[in-house]
């Protein structure tokens, strides 16, 4: 019996009333790596805000190393040795990459900075994690999938007893997480705890020891993962039996809605071409980096391109904003959804309605219509919110993300583009999202599906474009469709790279 | 910390200006006799009034996450240059109208001024407001010699003195405008926009909205309601004081939005807040003299009561 | 109690040395009455704009007054209003800033042009019609129009004289300092300056002590702040003069509007009444008369 | 947008001021022949040191999201009750030293008031500066009586006037304080933690950082530099006017900042670029002077350099 590292007795939370945490119950002990799953909403994050200091629990204690932890500050968790990397990314802008790495914990000389050591430590801590990144660029400019890289960093930069990662991997491909749970594994030889929450249950049985599933707040059960499978797993999340994950595939027409020639984006996007169909979900997969975000940005006139056409419908359009985008029937779901998907001080009702307020308003905003379209799409993608007026900032991470893709629908486009649509969403509810691309596409509706999990591109897409370092290396054909084929074309073992 | 404020503390945000608002009534009934007189409460809303119309455009400005510095010095030569149009015009009825049309055009115009540079110059709103304040005063000054701009008609006094139904026509206006713009704020989508480009610029350029277009709105907005002010204000004291007149509106209607509750970091606002807070500063100013605090001291007790009646809004949130 | 006469003191706030000097004067007046008389109330207002003094007034008419005693911020903006309390029958004693309708019972006020007639004459005896100077008016405005109109209109009759420049100091120590820092570079030579203000003076006296230069013969300021007295009652070689432009004259102004309300004639006076218009003559002090301008307790 | 201008723009943003101030100096240069004399452009540095030093702590203020409208009156009063002490003290060379210490101790006390009541009270730093304005120059006021603050000591002066190896002491203080302040901004903790409260409150909070007490420190430095500032300021005139001194201070000192491409948002900012904002503010002063710009017309002048200064820094980004 290994001693116990952390203690949590009869925790529970509530907000303004509502419980999302009821007496939850567990012993962690030293060296384990400690999954949590449940749907979006059970509770997860909050549960690990509070351990990490950052919410102070309205019942219950907790104790670290057989102390019990008095006063609930990120400040003391830091100083107990508790590092968290939470699900939204927490990164300076105005900042560089090591400033960032070192916030809050800066080396001195003195009472002066020491940026030299700061610098090298980062480098190795980058080196480590197998990124390009320069210590010295600016968040800003970084993809999304890079700031996870550098959350991870941040967290590794210092000798931690506790390390918390709310689902790290949601942006990040498979050679990352590969090397991620390398990570994870020598830091548990080294005595280093570990509590690790994610949707994609497949990861959670390949890394952890132990899972605990949350349904509502409630806790259900700890089990060994080694007594448990993917299906066992789901299962009691969602407390029923699920069906096939992913629908049957519709069949695209032959008409082409949307083609691009040659698009180029000086130093990221280079000759870029392909065409879409009526009613297709086109994949389009490569490692991160590799540039489909831009593409999409692209498309959307986020980016101005340097060079390239693109028709809708066999004519050549211009795009030089999101709005001009919006009005050729094109909606983007992005990959980042607090950085430019959602307004977090808004409702949910004004988010959903951000970009489509014309549908609802002569002169004036129709308020009854916009509560009702929002109402359909809480019914239909289940999101748990306290009630429609309640500000997103108070939503669970999956949930907001369904507020992003809803936002997104409400366009309602010719051609969706989504980027990582299901980031960070729990398994039921990654059945609806699919069922509804598939109902889209059968309805003619043509869907751009970028996504960094194989899986769902091969269970969802009729052909796959595959990316690399801003080229395309290759369009694959249902037939030619397998993981270990796109991989090849993604690492640029086959293809013109 | 913040998150649980704001939750727990919703209804207060809506509410607290009002709060404040009652208690300070309460405490001046109490303390002057001649509060209650219905001359006196008359007296503070068409004092409050001229501040309290340029507050409302400026809680747009604020929401897109601006400010305008100069529409104090903006009243003064709008002011000035409608009273030349009026005596240009002769003074009639119908100077008096095509007066009110150019200074609303006029104020329209130094709105978009700044506005221009503001969106297309990407220059913070602090430094160009800034910089139009010294600009739009020297101007005034510049065109009077220093002096006064006199109107030679006197029927234009009517307009800012008169009365209707019992409330002074200044009154009426600032209701008007009130009632409107809380409906262009909660119930148009060029408010939804303005609230979403204050609280997330990048989201809000995802999401399609024209944001520079927008908040060059805000300016204008804020332009024409300096405008209607400085026709309020001028017809009622029958002339415009180039060196001074205005001075430290920005200020007073800066700081009836924020009493209101609106947040200085934009992304939401209230209309009816901000008229609750010019109302606060109207009887602030009035208790000043009715108590006859010593001249000197007037600025602490002005300063402690503005504190307070944000303090208390926050406070009460615990 | 209800016979108690009731005045109301409408002034500008203290936003530059004389203005706080009307305020400290209106309380001191205020002051002196109280214990003189207990059936005189006051209340006093200060406002830092017309608007905001238009607002006071209204005010003070809320709280019902037999008497208005007002030092207007500006003439025309505050004439409406005046002329709404004059109608309703109370006695106007309207101060230094005249209105642009005859709407007071009794005018006391300072001699604006006067004080510009008065310095530019003795300047122009001093350096005996022939010689360079330089000018620090105040805050643009109409008296500072009004006293500078009439400086360079006596200049005009001395062709030797020559005014190189005048910059706005705006009533101000530290910008009178400034701006004299750059006549100094400017001009390599100048005779006299002349700061209309005492204020702007004492800036001005330390920027040419700073400057180490000598050419300057005199400097002459205005309105009578008992530093500036000192100095010309100490023979100083470089302020040798200073012209009246009392800011007690709001005092003189609420004695008027008391006496005039109990029926008082003014001493020495034939008439039942006190003067409709009192112009206090903007006096040249002297080192000879200065001991009678000299009020070391004053603030001013 | 965004992104491309911080990607190309990037050096601009360094040297963007410089560039603003070598354009004004070189044109100011052409147009009056007295520009470039020595004494000149002593008396600029000096004159600028006044509010640059202020601005000093201003930038901190910014840069973490802050303002602080309440340096102007807290330098009076601190000027003020400075010169009392010494003249109780009895103007010797030990009562200026303690008369020093006590002006730093009152400005730092005063930033310190401001400090609590903006983090512990959370109100928005815009309105409870705005009344402490009110509140500090109130008490200025109330303290002379509305008169003047005048030191008996002739050796105080000496502080303010004397030069040493030919600079004037006060343009020593200025750049010994921006080096100081340069340090803490970019080579401690302190100033990394403003930064990133600036521009991001939530992360810091994450990253353990404890927001309310680096916000309070930034407002306790901003009332150290104004008392320095009240020092040098009264020592040069060896008196405080309790009625305009310090006026406006708030508003240069805040355009020398953001003239030095400190953004108004805060989150990043630059001392050299408030150095430079600060000189470039004095040569348009001193050249509005020189060139005898009508004083009416002085205003538009200044203000549209003041825009123009940031105007070309964006520009120049495209
Ligand atoms: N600050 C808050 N204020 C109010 N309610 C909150 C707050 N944070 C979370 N909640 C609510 O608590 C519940 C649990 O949220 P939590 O983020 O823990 O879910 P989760 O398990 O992390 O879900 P996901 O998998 O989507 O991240 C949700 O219903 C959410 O709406
Ligand atoms: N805002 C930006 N400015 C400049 N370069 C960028 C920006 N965003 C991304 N890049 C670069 O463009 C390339 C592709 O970015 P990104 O990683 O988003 O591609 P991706 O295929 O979308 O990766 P992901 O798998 O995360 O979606 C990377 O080299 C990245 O550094
Ligand atoms: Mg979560
Ligand atoms: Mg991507």
């Amino acid at each position: 019996m290994a001693e116990k590292i952390l203690q949590i007795k009869g925790i529970s939370k509530e907000f303004s009333k509502v419980r999302v945490l009821n007496n939850i119950k567990v012993d962690i002990e030293k060296g384990e790596i400690f999954g949590i799953i449940g749907e979006n909403g059970a509770g997860k994050s909050t549960l690990i805000k509070i351990i990490s200091g950052l919410y102070v629990p309205t019942e219950g204690e907790i104790y670290f190393e057989d102390k019990r932890i008095t006063e609930f500050k990120p400040q003391t968790a830091r100083e107990l040795g508790i590092s968290l990397i939470p699900q939204e990314f927490n990164l300076i802008n105005e900042l560089s990459v090591f400033e960032n790495i070192f916030l809050g914990k800066e080396y001195q000389k003195i009472i002066l900075l020491d940026k030299k050591r700061m610098i090298k430590k980062s480098e190795e801590l980058l080196a480590m994690l197998h990124t390009q990144i320069q210590p010295t660029d600016k968040i800003q400019d970084l993809s999304v999938a890079k700031k996870q890289m550098i959350e991870i960093a941040k967290a590794l930069a210092y000798e931690s007893k506790l390390l918390i990662m709310d689902e790290p991997t949601t942006v990040l491909t498979g050679s990352e997480i590969e090397l991620l749970f390398k990570l994870m594994n020598r830091l548990k030889e080294k005595g280093v705890t570990i509590i690790y929450i994610s949707h994609k249950l497949k990861e959670v049985r390949e890394i952890c020891d132990r899972v605990m599933v949350l349904r509502d707040g409630q806790q259900i059960e700890i089990e060994d993962t080694k007594r448990m499978d993917e299906h066992k797993m789901a299962t009691s999340m969602v407390g029923r039996e699920l069906s096939q994950i992913f629908p049957k595939k519709n069949q695209p027409e032959v008409e082409t809605v949307l083609r691009v020639e040659n698009l180029s984006v000086k130093g990221v996007l280079e000759d870029i071409s392909f065409d879409l169909k009526k009613g297709e979900i086109l994949g389009f997969a490569g490692l991160v980096g590799a540039g489909r975000t831009e593409v999409a940005e692209t498309l959307m006139g986020i980016r101005k391109k340097t060079s390239g056409k693109v028709f809708i419908k066999e004519e050549e359009i211009t795009i030089k904003n999101p709005t001009d985008a919006v009005k050729h029937s094109i909606a983007y779901l992005s990959e980042d959804r607090q950085g430019t998907g959602i307004i977090t001080t808004f409702d949910i009702i004004g988010n959903i309605t951000l970009s489509s307020i014309d549908n609802y308003c002569k002169l004036l905003i129709n308020h009854k219509k916009e509560r009702e379209q929002a109402k359909h799409y809480v019914d239909s993608f289940n999101i748990r919110a306290a009630s429609l007026k309640t500000r997103l900032e108070f939503f669970s991470g999956g949930n907001q993300q369904k507020v992003s893709l809803a936002k997104s629908l409400d366009t309602k486009p010719d051609i969706f583009i989504v980027d990582e649509p299901t980031r960070g969403i729990d398994v039921n509810a990654k059945r609806e999202i699919y069922r509804f691309l598939t109902d889209l596409a059968s309805k003619g509706i043509s869907c751009i599906f970028i996504s960094s999990e194989l899986e769902e591109i091969l269970g969802m897409c009729t052909r796959v474009v595959v990316m690399r370092e801003g080229k395309i290396t290759g369009i694959l054909s249902e037939k030619e469709l397998s993981e270990k084929e796109i991989m090849l074309y993604a690492t640029g073992l086959k293809g013109v790279a | 910390m913040k998150i649980s404020k704001v939750f727990k503390g919703f209804s207060m945000e809506k509410w607290g200006p009002l709060l404040a608002l009652a208690i300070l009534f309460v405490i001046s009934a109490f303390a002057s006799p001649y509060f209650l007189k219905t001359r006196n409460l008359l007296n503070i809303l068409r004092q409050v009034s001229y501040t309290g119309i340029i507050g409302l455009g400026m809680t747009f400005v604020i929401i897109t996450g601006g400010i305008d510095l100069s529409v104090g010095s903006m009243t003064a030569l709008v002011g000035g240059i409608g009273i030349l149009v009026l005596n240009a015009m002769g003074g009639g009825p119908w100077a008096i109208l095509v007066a009110v049309i150019a200074a609303i055009a006029l104020g329209a115009g130094f709105g978009a001024a700044n506005g221009i540079i503001i969106t297309k110059g990407k220059v913070a709103p602090f430094i160009v407001t800034l910089g139009t304040m010294a600009i739009f005063r020297s101007l005034t000054l510049y065109i009077s010699g220093a002096g006064e701009f006199r109107s030679q008609s006197n029927l234009f006094p009517e307009v800012g003195m008169g009365y209707f139904l019992g409330l002074p026509n200044p009154v009426w206006i600032f209701i008007g405008l009130a009632v409107l713009f809380w409906i262009i704020l909660n119930h148009t989508k060029y408010g939804r926009y303005m609230c979403a480009i204050g609280s997330n610029e990048r989201v809000a350029k995802y999401s399609a909205i024209k944001i520079d277009k927008i908040r060059f709105f805000a300016y204008v907005i804020v332009g024409i309601t300096v405008a209607v002010t400085a026709v309020l204000l001028s017809s009622r004291l029958n002339s415009i004081s180039s060196s001074n007149a205005g001075q430290n509106y920005e200020l007073d209607a800066i700081a009836a939005v924020i009493i209101g509750g609106t947040a200085m970091s934009g992304g939401s606002g209230s209309i009816f807040g901000t008229v609750i807070g010019a109302i606060i500063l109207g009887i602030v100013n009035n208790m000043l003299n009715m108590l006859g605090v010593s001249p000197y001291l007037q600025g602490t007790v002005k300063g402690l009561v503005i504190i307070g009646a944000v303090l208390i809004q926050r406070k009460n949130n615990k | 109690s209800a016979e108690k006469l009731r005045i109301g003191v409408s002034i500008p706030s203290a936003d530059h040395g004389w203005t706080g000097g009307i305020v400290w004067w209106a309380q001191e007046a205020i002051k002196d009455w109280n214990e003189k008389d207990p059936d005189v109330e006051f209340f006093l207002v200060t406002a830092n704009g017309p608007a905001k003094q238009v607002g006071d007034v209204e005010d003070l008419m809320v709280k019902g007054i037999d008497a208005l005693v007002i030092l207007a911020h500006d003439s025309a903006p505050l004439t409406p209003i005046v002329e709404q309390v004059y109608n309703e029958g109370v006695l106007v004693v309207s101060v230094d800033r005249g209105l642009t309708k005859p709407v007071e019972d009794i005018y006391v006020a300072g001699d604006n042009p006067g004080l510009g007639r008065v310095s530019a004459e003795w300047m122009a005896n001093e350096l005996n019609g022939k010689g360079k100077i330089v000018v620090l008016e105040g805050i643009p405005c109409v008296i500072n129009s009004e006293r500078v109109d009439a400086f360079n209109e006596v200049m005009t009759k001395y062709p030797g004289i020559e005014i190189l420049d005048s910059q706005p100091a705006y009533w101000s120590t530290q910008r009178g300092l400034e701006i004299m820092e750059n006549y100094l570079q400017k001009y390599d030579e100048i005779d006299a300056v002349w700061a209309q203000d005492d204020d702007v003076l004492k800036g001005v006296l330390q920027a040419y002590k700073e400057s180490g230069r000598n050419d300057i013969k005199f400097f002459l300021g205005g309105a009578g702040s008992k530093e500036m007295i000192k100095k010309v009652m100490d023979n100083d070689p470089l302020v040798k003069a200073d012209v009246t432009y009392p800011p007690s004259m709001i005092a003189t102004g609420i004695s008027m509007a008391v006496m005039s309300l109990r029926g008082e004639a003014l001493n020495g006076f034939y008439q039942h009444q006190i003067p409709s218009k009192i112009i206090l003559a903007a006096e040249l002090i002297l080192p000879e008369n200065a001991e009678e301008y000299y009020f070391p307790e004053s603030i001013f």
